[in-house]
């Protein structure tokens, strides 16, 4: 399926479908229409399609000459692209006069010297195709409209992160001040016990009484942790926070937090 | 494009040009949508009648049409403002020094009362302070101390060990450890 | 803030943020709402729904929920777009040729040096023509090529994909409808 090509030139607001067929240019239009070509490709494609040439066969001779053609003119004018235009001169040329040396008697189809500037050609033919088509796209700030309603704004504050060397930090701070450094030191054993004191106490504020053995999970803790456990009950009662209650010998035993019967 | 030819219609393109606009649309603006073919009275019906409609649906809307100073414009009701606030928080500056330094005695030393933090920061607890803990849900009272007053006892909580990630309160850096580093290396 | 508690109430605080958002909101964006109590599996579903819930056909809806490259936004649907487009005919002017065939070798042939570019439109690629580019936040670049000098690789951005209401490149029209070397020669 053959695209319709556009060249959508402007002059003087106008867009142009085509160029016009006979070589008179008004003069003053002139620049406006030989910039328009994106470089030397852009206006070979234009040449190509306006004077019906096969891309696949392309007449060098014809088209070397309509090329030079309009690079002629825009030396006139003093473009600034003369140099890619150029390029393309020296290039077509050389195609041009290696079609003419004698053939081989086996002519591979990419020994064919036009074959690379075929290649070109299709593919920037097929660029200026998807550009245009991306050009057609819609687009968000033109014709997509996205919804923006409005909303008050609260400031969502987003609490101050701590990280564990602060807190050291401040604990540091906190003992330094209070010269509890040399008769006070907190090792690890001592903050499981201070854990599971309130883990207890925490426990004993949910459930009231507690039996002395429910508080042990003899099946799924270690040793170690029943240990640290039963020394937090120890040192709750030696701070007075808990009450220890059986009522006769070997029946069982009792927990309370020791606020238990007045709240 | 089809100019619109009937009420519904005409409600629709204000309805969507009001809900894409980003800023409030004034009766100038909003008659432009319709080429000059609108007079400021029906302009005027019809944003009261899409009013009405965003108002009265017995399906929960959660935008309503507003007029104020520049316009007309859908905002969120308000009760979804503190959700979509989520979505760009701004940090709080640091906790200070005296919350720092109470969150470490209630680490180290649960559980305590606030006359214990008092003690041992030889300051009056600020209640304040207390509350920004509370409410972090960091410490919580697991008891009170069977004395005059039976003041409340406080521990930090499960939440405050998997903010700092930490497993166990064991898991602190024992207090030996930076004893130790003070003492000056070169000696 | 009382958390949502069933289904319409979360799809309305999802509702009420997209409306109100003005760009794509990412999934991670979305679960902010929920402050981590919401499953990744459960808001799709969610924003499935909320999808049909404003398809449907009967009530008159004027946006649509689309997804498009980094999230999910509602959009005006296509028949309301002329009129809004009213309100501003200051409009973005269209880019030059030269910068879209620029940004068509980017977008088909990607990653892309400055050469390449060179090489396929036989011209010299005018810096300013990368530089609207690069401002648009169409393309950016995304490496270098391992050949002396280095030279930038260039690719097109999500938000490029978002502008075009593409949710990936594969969306983009297949390049070998343009291509002629396509259709079968004659022989």
């Amino acid at each position: 399926m053959q695209t319709q090509l556009t060249l959508g030139i402007r002059v003087h607001g106008e867009t142009l479908s085509e160029l016009p067929q006979d070589l008179y240019i008004p003069p003053d239009a002139l620049e406006v229409y030989l910039e328009a070509f994106e470089g030397p490709l852009d206006l070979l494609l234009y040449l190509i399609r306006k004077h019906n040439l096969d891309i696949l066969d392309i007449p060098m001779a014809q088209l070397t000459a309509q090329y030079m053609e309009y690079v002629e003119k825009m030396k006139v004018i003093k473009l600034e692209l003369a140099a890619d235009y150029l390029l393309m001169s020296a290039m077509l040329i050389e195609i041009k006069s290696r079609m003419l040396l004698p053939k081989p008697v086996e002519v591979a189809e990419e020994d064919d010297p036009r074959a690379e500037l075929v290649r070109r050609l299709m593919e920037y033919e097929a660029i200026k195709l998807a550009a245009q088509r991306l050009d057609a796209m819609p687009q968000v700030g033109t014709e997509i409209q996205v919804a923006a309603a409005y909303y008050q704004h609260i400031a969502e504050v987003k609490p101050p992160e701590v990280s564990l060397d602060e807190l050291v930090e401040a604990w540091r701070n906190v003992l330094k001040r209070a010269k509890l450094t040399t008769h006070h030191k907190i090792g690890k054993a001592e903050l499981s016990v201070r854990e599971h004191m309130s883990l207890i106490l925490r426990r004993l504020k949910a459930d009231g009484m507690v039996e002395f053995s429910a508080l042990f999970d003899v099946v799924t803790e270690g040793l170690p942790k029943l240990v640290v456990h039963f020394l937090a009950i120890l040192e709750l009662a030696k701070e007075g926070l808990i009450r220890i209650t059986q009522q006769q010998a070997f029946s069982p035993i009792y927990l309370q937090a020791n606020n238990a019967d007045s709240s | 494009m089809i100019e619109p030819d009937n009420i519904s219609q005409m409600k629709q393109i204000l309805e969507a040009a009001l809900l894409t606009a980003g800023q409030p649309l004034s009766l100038d603006d909003l008659l432009k949508l319709f080429a000059g073919r609108m007079e400021r009275t029906t302009l005027r019906m019809l944003l009261d009648e899409l009013k009405q409609d965003w108002a009265q649906e017995n399906t929960a809307k959660t935008l309503e049409l507003v007029r104020v100073a520049t316009g007309y414009r859908f905002q969120a009701k308000p009760q979804f403002s503190e959700f979509i606030a989520r979505l760009s928080p701004e940090k709080q500056p640091k906790y200070s020094r005296a919350v720092m330094e109470t969150l470490a005695i209630i680490a180290y030393r649960q559980p305590v009362t606030r006359g214990d933090i008092e003690q041992i920061r030889g300051v009056a607890v600020n209640p304040n302070v207390m509350r920004q803990l509370q409410e972090r849900d960091w410490i919580d009272v697991v008891g009170q101390r069977e004395v005059p007053g039976r003041p409340s006892l406080y521990a930090t909580t499960k939440h405050f060990l998997d903010d700092l990630n930490l497993r166990s309160l064991s898991e602190l850096p024992p207090f030996e450890d930076f004893a130790q580093s003070e003492i000056p290396l070169e000696n």
